[in-house]
């Protein structure tokens, strides 16, 4: 559990009947992952939430979506505020559709980017670190072929590189039929999870290198690195899930929660659909801790400290 | 295959629930109460009571080790995970513990029963963990009791495994001797073996821990809470110096447990059965434990204002590595990027292609054969004709490719701990000096968890096989140095007398004496280092290291729970072929260098 | 007595029985076909080399190791048709067994380890413990009651050992080589205390070894032993001066002897005249019974040479002849003690059994003779 | 010389030598101011029980433990100051070991262990092999030349590790217990063989036992050690004969004099007359010389009694005296072999050394009386 803070006080008298119904219902659990800022977050701000409104909240860490939707489909009470669905149909498919032990609780306000990401200081270079421009055809897609020997390996050579996280991610993006069909001279490349394909990213970034690979926004390191996105073709609903010679869609990030949810915590269900985190909100957070250091509940304490009206207005059910 | 059993599961997972589900709960409250009352103690009671301890079991140099963990533990804010991980390892420990004891008892029994536990037993290690993970988890959820039944699982062996030789090798002098007086077979198993075969019992009881932490630290990936928490969250967030101080509180932890349950603490009587400490001492240590107690019971009595809330203490971080490290990885990689791309080059193009090449393009009917063969020639018939099966087996199930691409990567490793750890060993073996030097670092290598080191390596190294290849190097080289250093340096001396007499040169000693009588236990330290690889197959797939530990992280992943059953296998019968074929070396090797089975088991 | 190791136990017994061929049979035949009787308050020493078969016949009469064939009657009672219970049973009473490697328990103190007889047969603390003591006492470990086994030097655990036997008062006593882990010193001191106790509590015991000096000291009858076979069955004399073969002769040669030879078998005829006779009647007295020399009977008996005799005034009375200090002893004792009387008195000794009747006499002459040395034929063959 | 274990050895002499306390110092003691030369060709015993410094003493002699202080002189040269180069160079050519637990290469065959001397040494293989199999021939162990040590008993192992330091005719031998691990009877054929070694090769060597009986029979000059000190240093008989101190005693008690005591020690004098001389002659003589027998020279001397000769006709000439076979033996023979011949011609044997010398005889009493068996009053003491 979280420890206590002093500085509420402000609950109104709506808020005792909440914060009654809310000690009547029980402790309710938020997966959160460390790795993932937006994530992680979220479920300590809305923990924090909880509690400032005289309620009972846990954190689940976890650092898998198997796993998550596995320990959200044998509870009752937990809940998940940012869940990429199409990266993960097979959960979805079992879980919400099948076997119906977790439902949506919602979707989130900001939506994702994915894509193919390039440091910017490959198109523009960068003065500062002495970089000159590598590619600076980009972030047109076009000029990629032109480019390989620029974002070539030892691995790829002579072909170039294209940095994809997992084996089991590969499926959902269609990468490798994108760069069949657009004739792509590229290679993908795994880097195995999530963290090794933020360290080589990182790495590269470090040594001022090119790089090619997934990345996505709202993101820890599309927040911290000066990242561009390659423009593909646009996004079209034939394309996608064929030919994949397109660009992402848009991403809606849904929100998640157990079955029983909103039967047995009425009051919480009411206050998670209340919430809400637009995309400015979220980068603000998600600087204190990428700009200022701070930990998750330090950030998002200092956020309820500085805008109590919006958080408080949640409770009002 | 896979796909069959998976089936069979999910019909247990619904069917079975009555015989699960009572378990799991049990489970679970057993942890949560233990975790409630601990949390309840105020912190700094709870740092005294431990110190109290260790300074009363082990003495005052220990003591100070434990006041060095508890002020990092708190000054890096790491309180609450750290009493989580001790929980969890309160309940693990006593759990295994109690399966290994079965087992092990079970398995003295007579010959048959030991074959049985055995075989129970190498396959419980030897299948990859996280291969069992899924299943635990389809039935059990996430969380901290589906992680205490994995962790169960894979630390109860090394006691199953200590009880059972420590039960059979009692001196049958004094067994003899009770059953000549009268006393009956449970008055000899109680009153005789179990005291006597104690000394075993508790070395098992020593490796357990240390199991059951590593795997505690790994079980993070399930949910499981404690220091494994910040270590992975960490990594996640690239924040390293994040990673390093919980690694660092882990390892802490795990060199504190160790040595507390260490059969001979550095210092002790070695031949004695109960060490004679000397009385005045013990009055010291008692008086200090008890005056260290009360003093801070009685401190945070009186000052309860800032431990109000007994669980934390009143300040946040105070050391923090996050910034240090992060400049110092920057540093590296921007100053040495060229060298280690040059490196990374070397080892790709001189180990893992050529072995890359040469394993897939054998043909499968000569391997088979030519396993079956070795097989034969070291261990047996029987042995020959399982071992040929196995590797067949491994191509119906479709890893054939997979498998090959592991044992490039664990050929080349292991090639690079030949040519790094075993010259080290053996210069440990020379020298006091060097191995004290080592001894501390080969002690943080074995406790560090090994995926604090594979990430950041990525830095340097990349993704691919190339770091998936080094990070296996570094985690198999402690005990083939371990093993090297102990085998050199446990040559009958009348041997290397009878050598030096002879008018030998150190180098001839060491080439001519030396080495060949230490054989055997050089045989069994490469074993290990050999199943330590595969273990990382896993680990290192987290860096795209490719082969069989793919197989099991995409089953993670995708909730694939018949790939990663038939990863698992492949693994597995990976892992018993090698082993028995190594064995089968060490115990040729020894009939000739007349060292005794037992000591090559009880080093093991 | 048989016991054969191996698989095929049973068709080796068949084929030996049927005169067949065993070679091809993988089985190590321990003891073959051995049978001896102990008297009660006698000490039986089974002696041979390393892999003999002793440790194994010793074990097969308490059951330790089931014999393969044979009779084991002790007491009484049939050793091989009782059950586990009544084995047990037996064990805790009526047998003890003293061990090489002492075999006590690490994990119990002096005390302890020397009650634990007595705690397996169900004895209550405290008589146990006072019985622990007295015997404790009675092998002079007193004041270690309370330590530890690894605490004792080798010669204090195998007392322990001893006292653990001797607590049950077993009638039976099994003792496997248990000197030969200790130093000389210290072994042969345990010896004599063996001795000692044998002699005071008359103890049946079985005792193996595979030191002849050993076994010539502690026994009152050896079995020597040679490829699960008995060699020889006899005295400590019977061994030494009439070996049966090679085999037991080579072990001989060792043999003290002079602590072997008792002065009943080295003794000479001697004839016995009163102080009160006349030099002529002893004179012709000798010469009838055509012995070497003579004993004068009396308070303090003496020995005169049929040569001195011969050549003596005959007016003298015998009194007049003693020349020197004579010893007696009796017919039981060594050459060793015989000898050192003779050099403490530098006279022939003479030999005079518990009734009071004169065996002989023993000087230089009949030692070097009864110590039965080879002759330099014998040593050459 | 001085060893001293532990880290604060030098304190420790320091602290011996300033008459100081030592009891506070962690070290133990192992050779304690020991001092001793050994004679070229010489067998120089080492005896003591278990832990009281002998293969401590016997390591530093070739620093295979280093001294702590001392000096050691071999062949003239100062051992301590030799370079590490010159001692492997001197441990390769002049000094060899033989081990208590043999000490061989497991993975070596035979041959090639024996071999292994010479091959440090550098030698060629041809002639190292040859030289070799010299060796194992000398040893009595030739046609197991190929064969593993697993595969050979525990005396042929010993054969084998004392043919690999005969195999580099070292100067100087040392043998640590080198047949304690074996069966008395193997023990016994091993001792004789090394005898005959040591008397066809002269060879120098220190032999460390912890058996008497064995120090006794192989040894020229016997060091008794106990608690790093040597408590008495002389030839068997003296220990024997002559035991500085009680404990020295208790060893010597069980000795086989018969086989220590030489004639030459136990002869009684005796006048020596030709045989062509008269009774009356010889009788005066033997009255002059006050002994108590008369050997008469000659191609087959013979003794004759003080007693027979003082009571016979003075007309017959002394070969008439004649009565029966009268062996010779050397002054070094030892009482067993004296005894031997007695009991094979019934009389007292003459003792004549290499020249022709007649040293004495040795008639029954002389035997008794040499073999010093310690008198009753003694015994008790
Ligand atoms: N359990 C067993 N299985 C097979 N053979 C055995 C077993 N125990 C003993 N033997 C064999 O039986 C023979 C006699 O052994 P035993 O132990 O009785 O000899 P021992 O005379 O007591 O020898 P030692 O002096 O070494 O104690 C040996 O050849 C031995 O190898
Ligand atoms: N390396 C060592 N360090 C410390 N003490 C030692 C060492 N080696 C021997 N000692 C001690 O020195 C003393 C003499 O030992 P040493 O081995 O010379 O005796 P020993 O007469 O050869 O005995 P044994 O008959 O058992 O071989 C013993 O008390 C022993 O414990
Ligand atoms: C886009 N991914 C699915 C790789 C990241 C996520 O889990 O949020
Ligand atoms: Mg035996
Ligand atoms: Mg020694």
């Amino acid at each position: 559990a979280c420890a206590q803070t002093d500085t509420g006080g402000s609950a109104s008298a709506a808020g005792s009947d909440v914060a009654e119904a809310l000690q009547k219902e029980g402790e309710v659990v938020f997966m959160s992952s460390d790795g993932q800022l937006e994530n992680g977050l979220q479920a300590n701000l809305m923990a924090k939430v909880i509690e400032e409104l005289g309620g009972e909240a846990g954190l689940q860490p976890i650092t898998d979506y198997t796993v998550m939707a596995t320990a959200m489909s044998k509870a009752d009470n937990m809940a998940v505020f940012d869940f990429w669905r199409w990266q993960a149909p097979d959960i979805w498919d079992k879980f919400v559709e099948k076997d119906k032990t977790i439902v949506e609780l919602g979707t989130t306000d900001y939506k994702g980017e994915e894509g193919w990401y390039v440091p910017t200081y490959v198109i523009e270079g960068d003065p500062e670190r002495d970089i000159e421009p590598t590619c600076p055809g980009l972030p047109d897609w076009k000029a990629l072929n032109d480019c390989a020997d620029v974002f070539a390996t030892a691995k790829t050579a002579p072909k170039g590189q294209y940095m994809e996280g997992a084996e089991s991610w590969a499926p959902f993006y269609g990468d490798q039929e994108r760069i069949d069909n657009l004739k792509l001279n590229y290679e993908m490349v795994f880097a195995g999870s999530e963290p090794a394909l933020f360290a080589e990213l990182k790495s590269a970034y470090q040594r001022g290198e090119p790089w090619l690979g997934l990345m996505w926004r709202p993101n820890y390191m599309t927040q911290i690195m000066d990242l561009t996105r390659v423009e593909f073709p646009p996004y079209s609903d034939e394309c996608w899930g064929t030919t994949y010679a397109c660009q992402w869609p848009e991403t809606v990030i849904y929100q998640l929660a157990s079955s029983g949810f909103e039967e047995k915590y009425p009051t919480a269900w009411k206050i998670l659909q209340n919430y809400e985190m637009p995309d400015e909100r979220l980068k603000e957070l998600m600087s204190y801790v990428v700009d200022d250091g701070m930990d998750f509940p330090d950030a998002a304490q200092k956020w309820m400290d500085e805008n109590p009206e919006v958080w408080q207005a949640w409770g009002d059910v | 295959m896979g796909s069959w059993f998976s089936r069979q599961y999910n019909e247990f997972v619904v069917s079975g629930r009555w015989l699960y589900e009572p378990i799991a709960t049990q489970l679970t409250t057993l942890f949560d109460t233990l975790l409630n009352s601990l949390t309840l103690i105020a912190a700094p009671v709870v740092v005294a009571l431990v110190i109290s301890a260790v300074i009363l079991l082990r003495g005052f140099k220990l003591g100070l080790l434990a006041l060095a963990a508890f002020a990092w533990i708190l000054l890096t804010d790491l309180w609450q995970p750290t009493l989580e991980t001790i929980a969890f390892m309160i309940v693990a420990v006593a759990l295994s513990a109690a399966a290994g004891l079965m087992l092990g008892l079970l398995g003295s029994v007579n010959s048959k029963s030991d074959a049985a536990v055995r075989a129970l037993v190498d396959v419980m290690q030897a299948f990859p963990s996280f291969a069992y993970m899924v299943p635990v988890i389809v039935l059990l959820g996430i969380g901290n009791t589906a992680a205490l039944v994995v962790t169960i699982i894979w630390a109860a062996p090394p006691l199953a495994r200590m009880t059972s030789v420590g039960l059979r090798s009692v001196s049958p002098d004094t067994v003899e001797a009770a059953v000549a007086t009268g006393a009956s077979r449970r008055r000899v198993l109680f009153g005789v073996k179990l005291p006597m075969a104690s000394h075993s019992i508790q070395a098992g009881f020593n490796q357990t821990i240390m199991y059951a932490i590593a795997m505690a630290t790994m079980a993070a990936m399930i949910g499981a809470s404690g220091l494994g928490v910040p270590v992975w969250g960490g990594l996640g967030r690239l924040a390293f110096g994040d990673a390093l101080e919980g690694g660092i509180a882990l390892v802490f932890v795990a060199i504190l447990l160790d040595r507390i349950s260490a059969v001979h603490p550095a210092g002790s009587d070695r031949s004695g059965f109960r060490p004679s400490r000397s009385k005045r001492r013990l009055v010291v240590r008692a008086a200090t434990a008890a005056a260290l107690t009360v003093g801070t019971v009685a401190a945070t009595v009186a000052l309860r204002g800032p431990w109000q809330d007994f669980d934390d203490p009143p300040w946040d971080k105070v050391i923090s590595l996050r910034g240090p490290i992060e400049s110092l990885i920057e540093w590296l990689n921007t100053t040495w990027g060229e060298q280690f791309d040059a490196f990374q080059a070397f080892v790709q193009e001189l180990g893992l292609n050529p072995l890359g090449t040469l394993f897939t393009s054998v043909p499968w009917y000569v391997v088979v054969a030519g396993v079956a063969l070795t097989c034969a020639v070291l261990v047996g018939r029987l042995a020959a004709v399982v071992a040929g099966v196995g590797v067949l087996l491994i191509g119906v199930l479709g890893m054939w490719t997979s498998a090959a691409e592991t044992l490039a990567v664990i050929t080349t490793a292991i090639g690079l701990v030949l040519v790094v750890a075993f010259p080290l060993g053996v210069l440990m073996s020379m020298s006091d000096r060097v191995e004290a030097c080592f001894k501390p670092i080969l002690d943080v290598m074995q406790t560090l968890p090994v995926y604090l080191f594979v990430i950041p390596a990525v830095i340097f190294l990349g993704t691919g096989e190339v770091a998936g290849t080094i990070a296996t190097f570094i985690a198999a080289s402690p005990p083939m140095m371990r093993y090297t250093n102990a085998a050199l340096r446990n040559v009958d001396p009348e041997v290397v007398e009878a050598s030096v007499m002879a008018g030998a040169s150190p180098w001839q000693v060491l080439t001519q004496v030396r080495i060949p009588l230490g054989l055997p236990t050089l045989m069994v330290g490469l074993n290990q280092a050999v199943l330590l690889a595969m273990a990382m197959a896993v680990v290192t797939a987290f860096i795209g290291s490719p082969g069989l530990g793919q197989d099991i992280l995409y089953s993670l992943q995708r909730f694939d729970l018949a790939r990663g059953i038939e990863g698992g296998l492949a693994m597995l019968l990976v892992a018993v072929i090698i082993d028995r074929v190594f064995q089968g070396a060490a115990r040729m090797l020894s009939t000739v260098t007349h060292t005794s089975e037992e000591r090559i088991e009880a080093e093991a | 007595m048989w016991k054969v190791y191996g698989s095929q136990a049973s068709r080796y017994l068949e084929a030996v029985r049927a005169g067949e061929d065993t070679d091809r049979l993988e089985c190590t035949s321990a003891v073959q076909g051995v049978s001896f009787d102990v008297e009660p308050g006698e000490t039986f020493v089974v002696m041979g080399l390393s892999g003999s078969g002793k440790s194994t016949l010793v074990r097969c009469l308490t059951r330790l190791v089931e014999p393969t064939d044979g009779v084991v009657d002790i007491d009484g009672v049939d050793v091989r048709a009782m059950t586990r219970r009544q084995l047990s049973d037996t064990r805790r009473k009526d047998w003890a067994m003293v061990f090489q490697h002492f075999g006590l328990l690490p994990h119990r103190r002096v005390l302890q380890n020397v009650a634990y007889g007595l705690e397996v047969g169900g004895v209550g603390r405290r008589e146990r413990e006072s019985k622990a003591r007295e015997v404790i006492e009675l092998v002079g470990l007193r004041g270690v009651e309370n330590k530890y086994p690894h605490e004792l030097s080798g010669g204090m655990k195998q007392r322990v050992g001893l006292a653990r036997a001797l607590a049950v008062d077993p009638r039976l006593l099994l003792l496997d080589e248990p000197f030969s882990a200790l130093d000389p010193l210290i072994r042969t001191d345990l010896q004599d205390q063996l001795l000692r106790l044998a002699k005071i509590v008359k103890q049946t015991s079985v005792f193996i070894t595979h030191d002849l000096a050993e076994a010539l000291k502690v026994g009152d009858r050896i079995a020597i032993m040679r490829d699960g076979q008995f060699v020889q069955v006899g005295t400590p004399e019977d061994i030494v001066l009439r070996p049966k073969d090679d085999y037991v002769r080579r072990f001989a040669l060792d043999a003290p002897r002079a602590k072997v030879v008792t002065a009943r078998t080295a003794a000479t005829r001697a004839t016995v005249v009163g102080a009160t006779e006349t030099i002529d009647e002893a004179r012709a007295q000798l010469v009838a019974e055509g012995s070497t020399s003579v004993v004068v009977h009396g308070s303090t008996p003496f020995v005169i040479s049929g040569e001195r005799l011969r050549h003596v005034d005959t007016g003298r009375s015998l009194q007049d002849l003693r020349d020197g200090q004579f010893a007696v002893v009796s017919p039981d004792a060594k050459l060793w003690d015989v000898m050192s009387q003779m050099t403490s008195t530098g006279n022939a000794v003479i030999v005079r059994d518990d009734d009071g009747v004169i065996v002989g006499t023993v000087d230089a002459t009949a030692v070097v003779m009864g110590l039965g040395v080879p002759t330099a034929d014998e040593n050459a063959a």
